[in-house]
């Protein structure tokens, strides 16, 4: 059934760029309101997305697809699943709670500040609405660039190299992909004679062992280097020191997750068996992301570097949940992805607010603000023990499904990853220690005054939405886990069983117990009675 | 010898490349008449109506592909294509020449006629099934591009320009006439069938040689390594409208040339002049990128920039399919547009007393002349190859070709380039946005027509982006007829 | 008896690479125009030796092509390098290094 | 047993929830009437709740609960976790504990913090206190009760370093935090073990009612994942109850108000790890050799503890050091089976240790802070009321009959000793001595003999206000009377508590019931013995600290490495330090400094560089002169034929 909501979602804040970039103005009150009401039209749209949204079907929904080019059998495809569901609506409830937090950050050039930021966000939810290869690949570069102009133009002293770096590290990791994209697309063509770049179909492309391993380590590298995961990720921490505010919300808020959604979107379902066996790599390298990431923001003496080193250890969580290959690790890595962006953007904005009153990052400058801007205090206290992933608040329930997930996949990884829950609280307790309590150090913190209503507000949807899916994370797990579901399946279906639990709801069948109770140390060579077909573990077509 | 009737198709197939030919004389004469009054465009809209002329011809012969002068000279798809590229750089050089050029103290109005002259050796190249005709198309076209190098007489730069591709072009003629003769001597003919026909009885060294002889001359032309040292002095040397149709249009006739030859030519050869080409190709590629990186003129970046590109170009000639022949067709299409525009921005930067083409004079340009960045941003990144601008159609079709004939690494190899060359696209981006600017501001000169060529090439690259399906589909049937 | 074609090949082999040494050693700029010519009238010759070789008249038409081209090569050669002597006042190969890196 | 359905639960944590938020809008109000109305008056109202709760609890037959689902909190595929609250015997006792004891440390914070600016920051990270313990105490399932334990270990952050000004408050409630991070770690991963081994079992829940009920089957199936799991667990609360390894952050919390110290670190929080492991009774006992750890933890912490405190100069300090001695004993309780006996044991020491921390902080607040005991000295006269119920306390701590601890802990020092642990006894028995020692070494110290303090401190020392006595006088009242709940076996009316705790740890597998029936006779020589090790021990204290005399500084000058080693506590604080703390700052700069910085972005940029050079050398080859051109050409030329050639 066709349905416009979601071409209205991707192209409102495109049109909106448009209209701020040919209005004659430059009287920034103008400017600032019109960008305002424009980034609420695409958050309108997605929660009327929301309502149509129906939670029981696991699929891609609510599809359009209109011809592109037919030659290449590229078609305009969107669509939308439990995957990118949320990831859609983080996105544009970001964008107005960016602008309206950051109102009197960005003085110089506004008006473009402004378009770049619509770009930006066109460019993401595109690339998460695109059901067609291709589609996701023009947004998924199309996507660089307005990032790369926020941090080139409006950041910090160091601002060209961090943009520089910034692309040209996702583009060496989307080349090899590219050739991968064509590769599969011929394999398939050659198998049913007709050439689509629609994801679905190329779900299920006959590839042999070898093309699969060569293909997915292409998207998977692609995939990885945006997630980031060590040892590709020293993009970030120069990406959000020199970004501006608004651009750091943005890119650990969204761009971030475009990684992790990417493996799920493609490079597991596409490559199966190939996927399987990378088990142990990418379980591996998410470990070390997440005590890595912990480790080496432990030391950081300016604050945004801090907590770009802490998203390189949680996304090492969301990768660690994701590859769990069961219901439970992939639904809270998804549900991770959404609380990461959510209490990692809020801790940037408070940076971002203490940064607009003493323009400087360094904790060492910061110390006793208990006493002089508590509603600051007490908001960082709460995002600070969100991010720390505290029981009642959104952090807890990912994290908890993640680790639950990952211990049944892999025992030593989910043990060693929770040391990753005590590392993530000595660093941000520390972080907050330094700036927070303590006697004031520095004069200039006296004259600091609180926050005022506007930078208030901006931050309760968050807050709330905090506390929301950390008391209530049902309506939002119930949409995801059909998703997950389908996945799973289709991993079944292409006999890549060997990591997989069988999810049956509340009792599950002997096969299960007979999988645990077989090996103790290391579920991962399950055998499989009450499997019929695939018996012998990862069997490849 | 053959005998060839003079009929109807050979009045037709001859039709395109005369009457811009004659267009070419008429302006010349016009030209000498015409009152001395500086700013006077009649010459210009002189050329202009004769480019007009053979682009009705060209579309006319549109659909009826048939092979004239008992085949060595073929009014195909391809040269139909190819005669559609080489009209649009010509007229959009003469519309950026317009006013750059008497801002640079340049009152030869024979400029426009050479460029005429030119664009019919093009013409001829494109459609040559002979060795010999192509031969002619090359000199037809060279010459006058030597002498459009030398345009500008006072600036020592242009003659040196002039001088060097003089030298080396006629240095690289001759190489390419003792080809033709070790493929006459070999197979006894010169047109492509004879050729064909010749060479399973042909002796392998005469071949060999034969054909390293044409890689050479076509190479010079098409900017190959180890024959591409001459490009970067002879662009940055001449004025920049003529390095624009230089580099657009007289590299497109010699890859459509080198493409007919190997393609059709030596189409039984394939396997061996694959490998050759393949190595070739990367070279050029790497090297074009390399050196590219560590430029500091953005003129000469953009030159070593094309370098790279021919070695994308003759990678989709060494895949040797219709597909990457069509490939190259519609690479050559979206190169055209983006390089005549990023071109044509440098045309827009200078001033008459200083070409304002260095990377320096680019910082802060987003401030000054905010349209001007922005289409030079869309050429920059179009250039790069990012979706869903014409270059990266071009790049994917040529991976597409190269992958679905097994060449993984030329394509892995490809896009690994291309992502080097990211790095000196974007750094003229940040200066023009990210940089102040530096100094005081250059007196513009307001150039209509260079506005207006501009904004058509912006337009080329977008739509040619998004919607390049018709397109793609013509350059591969018309391929389809050529590869047997 | 006619000399075999290979003779003249060779002969014309000599030539060619006369012509090219010519080109790449000699500083005049006038010289290596007349070194290019020495080049073409090589190719020249070989086309006439083939062409009778291979009892097909197609060579001796080729010649005139390429008789022609030359002269009108040498033309527009001379005009550049006229252009270049009015300007820089020498003809020495070496000084023309201005545009380089 | 059934569970009877009802919502009165859900009301018990939401007071001192809804007490905590309307405290945070006080303090930014800064309405200070209103906090202290709110604040405490929201515990009473709990406490009010809860006895209604229980009274509805007792009409139930014996053996069913209360239970209160309040909503789904999650549900993804096989893990199914309702927010729900459970009260059955245990439980209400814990809660009484909580709100009772809770509601008196609240009143007398009126009095303690009264001229504090902060007042209503104070009772409302209190009440979110009281909250979080309730919601731990009631869980139906380990998650919730996740919920917390995780919330008390942020609010004993929050008070530590309530007096946020000094950075070692702050560093206090950080190192408090970590070390029950750690523990909490440990908790997660017993959890994630138990909730798979039950999956494997069929029944995949977090459940105490299902985890227990499961137990047995789980044992049978897989003992080394149920040990596993007890084991995990066990780390947890020894996290959370200040036991070996984890115990070190207890003594730096005395940084926090003394309250807090009393509430928090005394009668409530750091029971939490004994509570959870009495809800778990079945499953533990399933693994003996988790409860014989159990058990050893318990009782080397006892010891361990209590030879610290013999030493210490701070009376936070000593009572402090007692606690984790105390809570020693009710692991060690739990451990050797006699679950009743331990929670019997909490409950005892929630009275008198809240009663002394409660009672030093009114000498606190009389000498403005000065709490080094040898500054002290004939308090009793100027401090009435506090020194009498502290020396109440000290009798209790100390095993004295009638008082509550000869009771609790006689029950646990018997069933160490029945039930086959002679060691452990030994164990407890000397730390019982050592206690009564420390205690009435402080007590001797603080308020008899004749005054060291300085003048004008001595001045105008007086009593505290009346809210701060009366909880003193309370709870020194049930600090005598606590204790008559679970006497002896056969004595009076036998142990009652352990009769109306027994239906919840009833088929508690091999271990049978609390009392072996073997010889009458040795429970009452057992009782003998300790009490005449406490008589000895407080013996020892008088002739050293009561009266004057030189033997302390004789003991000191003879054994001069021990005392230095108690005082140094061991040293285990900086051995933490050394072999944790810096090794992980130090691997920390190294991966960023070298790793991060040189390794990774040198690499990302030498590619670069190396790329650059290139272009450089390249560009040396473009000399810009004609003939080097076409020599290049001709060389072009002769490679591309020679290679064609060669390449066959």
């Amino acid at each position: 059934m066709e349905h416009g909501i979601l071409s209205a979602i991707v192209w409102t804040p495109f049109l909106g760029a448009l209209v701020l970039l040919l209005m004659p103005t430059r009287n920034e009150n103008v400017l600032r309101w019109s960008a305002f009401v424009l980034s609420l039209v695409p958050l309108l749209l997605s929660l009327r997305m929301l309502q149509l949204f129906d939670p029981a079907v696991g699929s891609l929904q609510l599809s359009e697809n209109a011809a592109w080019m037919p030659s290449l059998g590229v078609n305009y495809a969107l669509g939308v699943d439990g995957f990118s569901l949320w990831l859609i609506l983080v996105t544009t409830l970001l964008l107005p709670i960016i602008l309206v937090s950051g109102w009197h950050d960005i003085d110089k050039r506004l008006k473009e500040f402004l378009f770049f930021m619509l770009l930006l966000e066109w460019g993401m939810l595109g690339a998460l609405c695109a059901t067609d290869l291709f589609l996701f690949f023009t947004f998924w570069e199309l996507m660089l660039f307005p990032m790369a102009f926020v941090i080139g133009v409006w950041g910090g002293p160091r601002r060209r190299y961090a943009a520089i770096k910034f692309v040209l590290y996702t583009m060496a990791g989307s080349a090899l992909m590219m050739v991968a994209m064509v590769y599969v697309v011929l394999r398939q063509a050659a198998a049913t004679g007709k050439l689509s770049f629609d994801i679905v179909s190329l779900y299920g492309t006959p590839l042999t062992y070898a093309e699969q391993l060569a293909c997915f380590a292409a998207f998977a590298i692609a995939f990885m280097i945006k997630v980031p995961m060590v040892p590709l990720h020293t993009w970030l921490p120069d990406a959000h020191t020199e970004a501006p505010t608004g651009g750091s919300v943005d890119l650990a808020g969204v761009l971030l997750k475009m990684g992790a959604y990417g493996f799920l979107r493609f490079a597991l379902p596409m490559f199966p068996a190939a996927a399987q066996d990378a088990f142990p790599w990418i379980m591996l390298l998410a470990v070390v992301g997440i005590l890595y990431g912990a480790m080496v923001a432990f030391p950081q003496p300016d604050m945004k570097r801090l907590v770009a080193y802490s998203s390189v250890s949680h996304m090492g969580f969301v990768m660690l949940g994701l590859y769990a290959f069961n219901t439970i690790g992939i639904t809270g890595s998804v549900l991770q992805m959404v609380n990461h962006g959510l209490s990692t953007g809020a801790l940037f904005i408070l940076v971002g607010y203490v940064y607009h009153r003493r323009h400087t990052r360094q904790i060492s400058e910061y110390g006793g603000l208990w006493g002089i801007v508590p509603v600051f205090s007490a908001l960082l206290l709460v995002v600070t023990f969100s991010s720390v992933s505290l029981p009642g608040t959104n952090g807890f329930v990912g994290e908890f499904l993640i680790l639950l997930g990952a211990f049944r996949a892999h025992p030593w990884a989910g043990s060693i990853a929770t040391i990753g829950v005590v590392l993530g609280a000595g660093y941000m307790l520390t972080m907050f220690q330094r700036v927070i309590f303590g006697p004031v150090t520095n004069e200039e913190n006296r004259a600091l005054h609180d926050l005022n209503a506007r930078e208030v507000w901006a931050l309760v949807p968050i807050i709330a939405l905090i506390f929301w899916i950390g008391l209530y994370p049902n309506p939002f797990l119930r949409r995801i886990e059909p998703t997950t579901r389908v996945l799973l399946e289709r991993l079944r279906a292409a006999g890549a069983t060997r990591h997989l639990a069988d999810e049956d709801r509340r009792v599950s069948p002997t096969a299960a117990a007979a999988a645990l109770g077989a090996s103790p140390a290391h579920a991962a060579e399950p055998a499989h009675p009450a499997e019929p077909a695939h018996a012998a573990g990862g069997a490849h077509p | 010898m053959i005998q060839v009737p003079f009929g109807t198709a050979e009045w037709q197939s001859i039709a395109p490349f005369s009457l811009v030919a004659i267009g070419g004389m008429i302006a010349l004469l016009w030209s000498v008449f015409a009152e001395e009054r500086p700013g006077t465009t009649s010459v210009m809209w002189m050329s202009q109506a004769g480019l007009a002329a053979g682009l009705a011809a060209t579309i006319a012969l549109l659909g009826s592909e048939k092979a004239s002068f008992g085949g060595t000279f073929a009014q195909d798809g391809v040269s139909l294509l190819a005669n559609l590229v080489f009209l649009l750089s010509a007229s959009m050089t003469m519309f950026m020449a317009q006013g750059h050029l008497e801002s640079m103290g340049v009152r030869a109005r024979e400029f426009y006629p050479l460029v005429l002259f030119a664009t019919s050796g093009m013409m001829v190249m494109g459609a040559a099934r002979d060795l010999v005709i192509l031969f002619l198309g090359i000199e037809v076209m060279s010459l006058a591009a030597y002498v459009l190098a030398g345009i500008h007489r006072r600036d020592p730069g242009s003659t040196e320009a002039a001088l060097k591709y003089f030298v080396l072009g006629a240095f690289a003629t001759c190489f390419l006439l003792y080809g033709i003769a070790a493929f006459y001597g070999a197979t006894g003919a010169t047109d492509y069938d004879g050729i064909r026909a010749g060479l399973a009885s042909a002796p392998r060294a005469a071949l060999i040689g034969g054909v390293a002889l044409l890689v050479v001359a076509l190479g010079f032309k098409a900017a190959i390594v180890p024959f591409q040292a001459w490009t970067p002095d002879v662009y940055q040397g001449a004025p920049t409208a003529v390095t624009a149709f230089m580099s657009v249009g007289v590299k497109a006739a010699a890859f459509v040339g080198i493409t007919r030859l190997f393609l059709d030519g030596l189409g039984p050869l394939h396997l061996d002049w694959q490998r050759i080409l393949w190595v070739l190709a990367v070279l050029t590629m790497t090297v074009g990128n390399v050196l590219a990186l560590v430029q500091g003129n953005v003129k000469r970046m953009l030159a070593y920039s094309s370098i790279a590109h021919a070695g994308y170009l003759l990678a989709g000639v060494a895949v040797g399919t219709s597909r990457s022949g069509g490939a190259v067709l519609l690479y050559l299409l979206t190169y055209a547009f983006m390089t005549l525009g990023a071109f044509g921005v440098l045309i827009a930067m200078g001033t008459g007393e200083k070409p304002n083409d260095e990377l320096e004079d680019m910082r802060g340009l987003a401030d000054r002349r905010p349209l001007l960045a922005g289409a030079m941003t869309i050429f920059l990144l179009s250039l790069t190859g990012i979706p869903p601008l014409a270059g990266f159609v071009g790049k994917l079709y040529v991976v597409e070709a190269a992958v679905s004939s097994g060449w993984f690494w030329l394509a892995i190899l490809l896009v690994l380039n291309s992502a080097v060359a990211a790095y000196y696209y974007l750094s003229v981006i940040i200066a023009m946005w990210m940089r102040d600017p530096v100094g005081d501001e250059p007196a513009w000169e307001s150039r209509p027509y260079l506005a207006a060529a501009l904004l058509a090439a912006a337009v080329g690259t977008v739509l040619l982006g998004l919607f390049p399906s018709g397109t793609l589909d013509f350059a591969r049937h018309a391929f389809a007829s050529i590869v047997r | 008896m006619a000399v075999p074609v290979g003779h003249w090949l060779a002969l014309s082999a000599a030539l060619f690479s006369i012509g090219a040494v010519g080109v790449l050693l000699r500083r005049n700029l006038i010289v290596v125009l007349m070194a290019i010519e020495i080049m073409l009238n090589a190719v020249n010759l070989a086309f006439v030796a083939l062409s009778r070789h291979l009892h097909s008249m197609d060579g001796q038409v080729i010649v005139f092509f390429v008789m022609t081209v030359a002269a009108a090569e040498a033309a527009v050669g001379l005009a550049i390098i006229l252009a270049v002597f009015a300007q820089r006042r020498t003809l020495n190969a070496d000084e023309f290094g201005r545009l380089r890196g | 047993m059934t569970d009877q359905p009802t919502t009165l639960l859900r009301l018990i944590p939401l007071l001192p929830l809804a007490g905590a938020a309307i405290c945070t809008f006080a303090a930014t109000r800064n309405l200070r009437s209103v906090a202290k109305i709110v604040g405490p008056g929201s515990v009473l109202a709990a406490f009010l709740v809860v006895l209604a709760a229980v009274a509805r609890f007792w009409q139930l037959p014996v053996g069913s609960a209360l239970i209160d689902r309040v909503w789904n909190w999650i549900d993804v595929s096989a893990l199914q976790v309702d927010l729900a609250f459970r009260l059955d015997a245990l439980t209400s006792v814990m809660l009484l504990v909580i709100t009772g004891v809770g509601f008196l440390i609240h009143l007398y914070s009126l009095g303690y913090m009264h001229d504090d600016p902060d007042l209503p920051r104070f009772f409302a990270y209190l009440n979110l206190f009281t909250a979080s313990m309730l919601v731990l105490v009631l869980a139906a399932s380990l998650p919730v009760l996740f919920i917390g334990w995780e919330g008390v270990g942020l609010c004993s952050y929050l008070l530590i370093g309530f007096w946020w000004a000094e950075t070692a408050n702050a560093d206090a409630g950080r190192k408090a935090f970590v070390a029950n991070r750690v523990g909490d770690a440990a908790f997660l991963a017993g959890m994630f073990m138990l909730f798979w081994g039950m999956a494997a079992a069929g029944a995949p829940s977090l459940a105490f009612a299902d985890v227990n009920r499961m137990a047995p089957q789980l044992a049978a199936r897989s003992p080394w994942l149920v040990t596993g799991a007890c084991l995990l667990l066990l780390t947890g609360a020894t996290g959370k109850s200040a036991q070996i390894p984890l115990y070190v952050w207890l003594p730096d919390a005395m940084a926090g108000p003394t309250p807090v110290s009393a509430l928090i670190h005394a009668a409530t929080m750091v029971t939490a790890g004994v509570y959870m492991i009495a809800r778990l009774s079945h499953l533990f006992v399933q693994s003996p050799g988790a409860m014989e750890v159990v058990a050893t933890i318990g009782a080397v912490t006892a010891f361990f503890a209590a030879t610290i405190a013999l030493v210490q100069r701070d009376l936070k300090k000593i009572l402090a050091y007692s606690t984790i001695s105390q809570i020693g004993y009710m692991i060690l309780g739990v451990g050797v089976g006699a679950f009743s006996a331990g929670v019997f044991h909490l409950m005892t020491h929630a009275f008198f240790k809240a009663l002394l921390f409660l009672a030093a902080g009114s000498v606190m607040h009389a000498l403005h802070g000065e709490l080094d005991v040898f500054k002290m000295g004939g308090l009793g006269k100027h401090l009435p009321i506090t020194s009498k119920t502290f020396l109440v306390g000290t009798l209790a701590i100390a095993g004295v009959p009638p008082l509550a601890a000869f009771f609790s802990k006689d029950m646990v020092l018997e069933a160490a000793f029945m039930h086959g642990h002679p060691v452990l006894w030994f164990l407890g028995l000397a730390a019982a001595g050592l206690t009564a020692f420390y205690m009435f070494r402080a007590y001797f110290l603080a308020f008899a003999g004749e005054s060291r303090m300085d003048p004008h401190v001595e001045a105008h020392v007086h009593e505290s206000p009346s809210n701060m006595t009366i909880p003193l006088v309370v709870l020194a009242v049930l600090s005598i009377v606590g204790g008559w709940v679970g006497l002896p076996h056969g004595f009076l009316w036998g142990d009652r508590f352990g009769e109306y705790l027994a239906p919840v740890f009833a088929h508690v597998g091999g271990h049978g019931g609390e009392h072996a029936e073997a010889g009458g006779a040795t429970p009452l020589l057992l009782m003998l013995l300790t009490v005449s090790v406490a008589a000895g021990a407080i013996f020892a204290a008088w002739k050293m600290y009561g009266a004057p005399s030189t033997l302390p500084d004789e003991m000191e000058a003879r054994f001069p490495k021990a005392f230095a080693l108690l005082r140094g506590k061991y040293w285990v604080d900086e051995i933490y330090d050394a072999l944790v703390l810096r090794p992980y700052a130090a691997t920390s700069r190294f991966f960023w400094k070298v790793v991060d910085s040189a390794v990774i972005d040198g690499v990302v940029n030498g590619v670069g560089t190396v790329l650059s050079g290139a272009g450089e050398s390249g560009r040396r080859l473009q000399t810009g002169n004609v003939q080097h051109y076409a020599f290049a050409m001709l060389l072009g030329a002769v490679l591309t034929a020679g290679a064609w050639w060669l390449w066959r």
